[in-house]
């Protein structure tokens, strides 16, 4: 009698420690909130542009030229090719995360060798996927990129 | 305007009827609770075996009980309505002339419930058992009522319902829709201050373990359920919560001082979190019954100190920047005068009756602005400090933000003229800023304007913090 | 599992063998031979009188330590000493629930101030520092020590005008300390004066070496009051034996402290949400000095009694002042008796006019 | 600058600070809400003469060495806690009532003395617990109890005085704006107004009367338990305490007289002032003679009547009290000016719960009385039985 009381008691005690615990989750969110992290800015202005930093137009001026350079606190290359066409894309390799490199007739990556065409394309190396293409424009002595419309890899 | 200003250094009008009004509302609920808790007891004591062990840690019960509410309860109780009628006689007095019926039914009550209390205590071992428990039960229904009423008041101030000055419906005001969800939680509330009363007195019997441990069994039977079932009903008062206050208390806004964390979350974290410290204390009564001592004990009853500070502040915020809500604003601006335009925009001082003449631009002048405006709220350097508030202002900030205060959610709209807003803003930036006059700040204001078409910008609320 | 044999006395404390919990402990207690120790700490028992409620002061600052460690943590996540006062005031404006983080770290190392001060006092006159114990009493006054160094060097990291200029005048006392003074001061400040080299210097010293530091003092306190069991005042020795009432260590006295704890994390709550730590103006080393301008409440007194020795004989100040840990040092070397001769009592009444000084200094210092 | 001229012009007038009645008005017609506040006011000054009177008497009784002054010393240490607590709880009505009749008054008044309006409550608080500290501490701690009873006494006197200096500034308009200059932080107590002390003096002088009765009762119930030596020493020290007041009355008459003349004059011409006076001095004498016939009987009705005459006087002096004060407030101010908007749901359920709450606590009490008085018949009897 008195063990079957002691035993549903022991029970009835279990469930209130769970729901102690969830009152006290009460305490635990706060420093969850604290820790989570602030969202990321966008980084392309409202008028869709972004400042292209580290790279001025003298630097890809001729075909064949390009650099590295970042935009909104992230990373990109930026190159003019044969056909005299300025590209740029985000430079984070879409393998492992490094930056690739630009060099002249590929795109390389020195971490995995993973390697990419002058359109991005990944042809070589472990990369699954083509590097991710941004639009670039110069504008009074600076250069801006802006999102690629159609592009799948928009927003990764 | 209406009425002179009680202007209190550091503390500040508002801080005083709160720290009366805590106190109170603490021992108020614990007065009805220990009602219920005497009536049930009185009934289990009768089942029981060692009734008469437990009916003397009842009479025990009984005495502090009595001791400690008809003392404090009842004289905070009148406290909190002198500070009120200091700290804001308009709305005190709208108060009284709409509900005095209703109060003077809650007095009824409180007649009652002091009559039957001094009866059953009184009559202790004298009556029969019958008759202590109708009184018991006689106290506590009677009790419950003038909680049943006040918490009409109480809940009105917050959320008026279908009540407003042109229709003044007394039960529509009454009745009004945080009236059901703040009456339970209250009731609620009023179980667990009974319990953790209990338990206190508990821990005051000759030692005797078994005993001991099967009062505590019963008090926490008091505590547990209704502080698990609390934070459903708290959902419910929420959905009546006005929009203002919801965003308030979400961080919807940046105080100047606060950070993003407005006073209003800060004191809600401090109710939910004392509500589950109150769980797990009593819980851990139950464990170990033998080892809660008197000060253990009385440290629960702190906790819900506490939790009852963190709920009724966050009431009171959440009215902000109302005293009543949608009606009458904290620094008495009637909410039916602020669509006229050239009233809000007309000289302040000449509409209110009790200040002493001052020179326009003057720090005099700023400082009878901030006495009739301010001071319901802000102190100079106590609670809720002006000073630091302002410590980072520029003249013509305070003067621009003064003009767009409301839009922050927590402050009233500013009613008077440039010269009255340019006066206080100096006023306000003198702890710091001694030089700036309130006529070079408005000179220079007014170029701004006339500069720029745009006249006066809006400060985007993020930028009150740090705006220069 | 047989051939880990554990000690027959154990046999008889421990939870059955068909508990999860029984099964463990004997795994373990067969191979770890730390039976003695644990059946130590299980029989150990806390007195049980009047002046018990004194024995949770340590318990309350082992608690209010640790929120101070963990609040800490959560601080150092944004703190940045490169650009101080920014960074906090992200902390207070930006980062969610920052600000009260931030309050709750603030109030609970006053409290903890506060409490060193009571329990310090409850041991010397419950006289506990006698022998056998005067190491947990030197130790302890290491950490009353630590304490206070975590306050002072806590105080400057925000880096806002209060705390620059009672920093600089903080330190500017110890360049008044004879001969290696103005060495020491400038190695506080790691220059002439107060920059945000020193916000480096201090930064390091509150969150690496005082926590490695106390961390140490605080097990060997911790492991020389296990070891000797609570000390007990004359009064309760003096009781015949069946007067004399205990409960034990594990479990009861600790779950009763919960209690206390708790209400303790809800005061600090209350506080912090009441009176949020507010962070003024950016330290401008160019400015003048803001009005009411103090050091924190716990150096008041010093402060007001070194204003008492001004110019030439402020070194006579400095002497006084040392006097006084000093005195507290060789106490339990000097007041030895059990139970207290006519020694001890005086000792007991100069411990009353210190106290009292010591709150009257520090009420003066706030005044003034 | 038209904000100086206006303001200016409003501190030369001084009265047009008088602030603008509550839009909301009256809820009933005023007669009601001033019936209501004269009597609960009586309850109250009832109460409040009980207990300062029996203060004074306990002390008195502490320091007198015989047994049976020290019984009823027991009497009244047992019974003022109940006394303060009945203070509060009465004073509630009429303050609620006086705030809506008079609010716009009562409330500029109360922020002008602020700080020493909000003191009443501490005040209170630690009045009320000498008393309860007397009560059950009187035997386990006897030493200093006199002090502690002097103490509270003196709260409670301090507390009336505070309130009279309120309900008296309430009622002069013309010293606002000058003392609202001088103390804006409401740090001021209604100085230059001579007839408080005497007005206090007036309010107190029931005080004796009501002690006396309460030991009358107390008699009269000793006689019903055959006790008559007990009972008839109890009936005649009540009455000789009972004539206390008369002397004290007569004086407060003459202080407030002669500070101030006029105000008299203005009371006698009012039309029904010479009825008032004529029902409380009628009243008084009542009260006087059956207290003097109560003496040495064990019949309840003597004494009933001797408290309805003290009732009576006290209330015809309250509502004398109230039709000066509407005199004296005019022409400025004219109750009948001020809206009704009727609120009759509200007061039919007031008054219903009213008389239906007082209906269950006299049955109550009824039922309990018995017990009660077996219960301080046997402590008696043990009391008697040390002696």
């Amino acid at each position: 009698m008195a063990e079957n009381e002691n035993k549903s008691r022991r029970n009835f005690l279990g469930i209130l420690g769970a729901l102690g615990l969830g009152w006290i989750g009460a305490l635990v969110y706060p420093i969850f909130r604290y820790l989570s992290p602030q969202k990321v800015p966008d980084p392309f202005g409202e008028d869709g542009l972004a400042l292209v930093e580290n790279i001025n137009p003298a630097d890809v001026a001729r075909p064949g030229m390009g650099k590295n350079g970042g935009y909104g606190g992230r990373g990109l290359i930026v190159f003019r090719n044969k056909s005299n066409k300025l590209k740029a894309f985000d430079s984070k390799c879409t393998h492992a995360g490094c930056n690739v490199e630009f060099q002249g007739d590929k795109i390389y990556c020195n971490c995995h060798g993973g390697t990419y065409d002058l359109n991005g394309k990944n042809i070589a190396g472990p990369p699954p996927k083509p590097l991710t293409e941004l639009g670039v424009e110069e504008k009074d002595g600076a250069l801006y990129v802006f999102r690629m419309v159609n592009d799948k890899a928009e927003g990764a | 305007m209406n009425y002179p200003v009680w202007d209190v250094p550091f503390l500040g009008g508002g801080l005083v009827v709160a720290i009366i009004a805590i106190i109170h509302i603490l021992i108020s609920h614990l007065a009805i609770g220990g009602g219920a808790f005497l009536f049930v007891a009185e009934f289990w004591a009768k089942k029981q075996s060692n009734g008469n062990l437990i009916r003397e840690w009842l009479h025990r019960y009984t005495k502090y009980f009595l001791i400690y509410t008809t003392i404090f309860g009842a004289i905070t109780g009148v406290g909190i309505w002198f500070s009120i009628q200091l700290a804001n006689p308009e709305a005190t007095s709208l108060l009284i002339h709409q509900f005095v019926f209703v109060w003077a039914t809650e007095w009824v009550m409180f007649l009652g419930e002091l009559t039957v209390l001094y009866l059953y205590f009184y009559g202790w071992g004298k009556n029969s058992q019958n008759m202590q428990i109708l009184l018991a039960g006689a106290y506590f229904v009677i009790a419950w009522f003038s909680l049943f009423l006040i918490n009409g008041i109480l809940t009105f101030m917050l959320t008026p319902g279908g009540w407003s000055l042109t229709d003044t419906d007394i039960a529509a005001g009454f009745f009004n829709p945080g009236f059901l969800p703040s009456l339970f939680i209250r009731t609620l509330v009023m179980f667990i201050l009974g319990g953790i009363f209990g338990i206190i007195v508990a821990t005051r019997v000759k030692e005797n373990g078994e005993f001991r441990k099967k009062i505590i069994y019963f008090c926490a039977k008091w505590v547990i359920p209704a502080a698990i079932i609390i934070p459903f009903l708290l959902l419910w008062f929420w959905t009546t919560l006005p929009d203002n206050a919801v965003t308030l208390v979400k961080g919807g806004t940046v105080g100047v001082a606060g950070g993003k964390l407005e006073a209003i979350t800060r004191y809600f974290w401090l109710a939910i979190i004392s509500g589950g410290l109150i769980l797990i204390s009593v819980i851990v009564a139950v464990i170990r019954p033998q080892a809660i001592s008197t000060g253990g004990a009385i440290a629960i009853f702190l906790i819900a100190q506490f939790g009852i500070m963190g709920g009724e502040f966050f009431r009171e915020m959440s009215r902000k920047p109302f005293v009543i809500y949608d009606t009458l604003y904290s620094n008495g601006l009637w909410k039916k005068n602020t669509a006229d335009e050239n009233y809000m925009k007309s000289s302040y001082l000449e509409k209110a009756r009790w200040d002493t003449p001052v020179e326009p631009l003057s720090l005099h002048h700023g400082e009878t602005i901030f006495r009739l405006q301010c001071v319901g709220c802000h102190t100079r350097d106590g609670y809720r400090s002006i000073n630091t508030r302002t410590a980072d202002w520029s003249g013509e900030f305070g003067y621009r933000w003064l003009s767009t205060m409301h839009e922050t959610g927590v402050m009233p709209p500013f009613q008077g003229s440039d010269e009255d807003r340019a006066a206080l803003s100096a006023y306000l930036i003198s702890a710091h800023d001694k030089t700036t006059t309130a006529r070079e700040i408005l000179d220079s204001a007014r170029k701004e304007e006339t500069k720029d078409t745009l006249s006066v910008p809006a400060v985007p609320a993020e930028n009150n913090g740090g705006a220069k | 599992m047989d051939k880990y044999e554990i000690p027959p006395d154990a046999e008889s404390r421990l939870p059955s063998n068909d508990k999860v919990t029984g099964r463990a402990a004997r795994f373990l207690l067969g191979r770890y031979k730390i039976w003695p120790i644990i059946s130590h700490l299980l029989d150990k028992t806390v007195p049980h009188y009047r002046h018990s409620y004194w024995y949770n002061m340590g318990g309350i600052l082992l608690f209010l330590f640790s929120v101070q460690v963990i609040t800490g943590i959560l601080l150092m996540i944004y703190y940045r000493p490169a650009e101080p006062w920014l960074s906090v005031q992200r902390i207070v404006m930006e980062v969610p629930f920052g600000n009260i983080i931030r309050s709750v770290h603030h109030w609970s190392a006053n409290l903890m101030v506060l409490t060193i001060f009571l329990h310090m006092f409850s041991t010397f006159f419950m006289k506990a520092y006698r022998p056998p114990r005067e190491f947990t009493w030197l130790t302890g006054l290491g950490l009353a020590a630590l304490t206070l160094l975590f306050g002072f060097s806590g105080y400057l990291l925000p880096w806002d005008d209060l705390s620059f200029f009672a920093t600089r005048v903080g330190i500017s006392e110890i360049d008044k300390a004879p001969f290696i003074g103005g060495w020491l001061g400038d190695l506080a400040r790691g220059g002439p004066d107060v920059t945000l080299d020193t916000i480096g210097r201090f930064y390091v010293l509150h969150v690496t070496v005082l926590p490695l530091l106390i961390l140490g003092l605080i097990s060997a306190h911790l492991l020389f009051i296990q070891i000797q069991g609570m000390s007990e005042t004359d009064s309760f020795t003096a009781l015949p034996p069946e007067k004399k009432k205990y409960s034990k260590f594990f479990s009861d006295y600790l779950f009763g402290e919960i209690p206390v704890w708790l209400a303790l994390s809800a005061l600090l709550i209350a506080l912090a949400a009441a009176f949020p730590r507010e962070l003024m103006p950016e330290a401008d080393p160019f400015a003048s000095a803001p009005e009411g301008i103090k050091p924190e409440w716990y150096f008041l007194s010093q402060f007001q009694l070194l204003k008492l020795f001004p110019g030439s004989i402020e070194l006579l100040g400095l002497v006084i002042l040392g006097l006084v840990p000093l005195s507290f040092l060789v106490l339990p070397f000097i007041d030895r008796s059990i139970p207290a001769d006519s020694r001890g009592r005086v000792i007991l009444k100069l411990g009353i006019v210190a106290v009292l000084g010591l709150t009257a200094f520090t009420i003066w210092g706030w005044l003034s | 600058m038209s904000s100086i001229v206006i303001t200016s012009l409003s501190a030369a007038i001084g009265l047009d600070i008088i602030p603008a009645p509550d839009p909301l008005g009256y809820p009933v017609p005023a007669w009601i809400l001033q019936a209501l506040s004269y009597f609960t006011l009586t309850l109250h000054l009832l109460a409040m003469n009980f207990t300062i009177g029996g203060s004074v008497i306990l002390l008195w009784s502490m320091f007198s060495k015989k047994p049976d002054n020290k019984d009823i010393g027991r009497f009244f240490g047992a019974g003022l806690p109940l006394g303060v607590s009945y203070i509060v709880t009465l004073g509630i009505p009429p303050l609620l009532f006086v705030q809506v009749l008079y609010g716009q008054f009562f409330y500029s008044s109360s922020v002008l003395l602020g700080s020493f309006w909000i003191q009443v409550i501490p005040v209170l608080l630690l009045a009320y617990t000498g008393y309860y500290y007397h009560k059950f501490l009187r035997d386990t701690r006897p030493r200093l109890q006199w002090l502690v009873i002097l103490a509270s006494l003196i709260l409670l006197l301090y507390v009336g005085y505070i309130y009279v200096n309120n309900l008296t500034l309430a009622m002069s308009p013309e010293k606002w704006s000058g003392l609202y200059k001088a103390y804006p932080g409401g740090g001021t107590l209604h100085h230059g107004e001579p007839t408080i002390h005497s007005r206090l003096l007036l309010f107190l002088s029931g005080a004796f009367a009501v002690a006396g009765i309460a030991l009358i009762w107390r008699g009269a119930k000793f006689i019903k338990w055959g006790w008559q030596e007990l009972g008839r020493k109890s009936q005649q020290k009540g009455f000789k305490i009972f004539l206390i007041s008369i002397p004290i009355w007569i004086i407060a008459a003459i202080g407030v007289y002669f500070s101030r003349p006029d105000e008299i004059s203005t009371m006698l011409s009012l039309d029904n002032s010479k009825l008032l006076l004529g029902i409380g001095i009628v009243s008084a004498v009542f009260a006087t003679l059956f207290a003097f016939l109560a003496v040495g009987k064990r019949g309840l009705i003597f004494p009933l009547i001797s408290s309805l005459g003290v009732f009576g006087a006290v209330l015809s002096m309250v509502i004398f009290r109230d039709t000066v004060r509407i005199k004296e407030l005019g022409p400025g101010f004219d109750l009948s000016a001020i809206p009704v908007n009727y609120q009759w749901g509200m007061f039919i359920i007031f008054v219903v719960t009213l008389v239906v709450g007082l209906a269950f606590l006299i049955f109550t009490f009824v039922k309990v009385f018995p017990a009660l008085a077996e219960k301080s018949r046997e402590r008696l009897n043990k009391e008697t039985a040390a002696v």
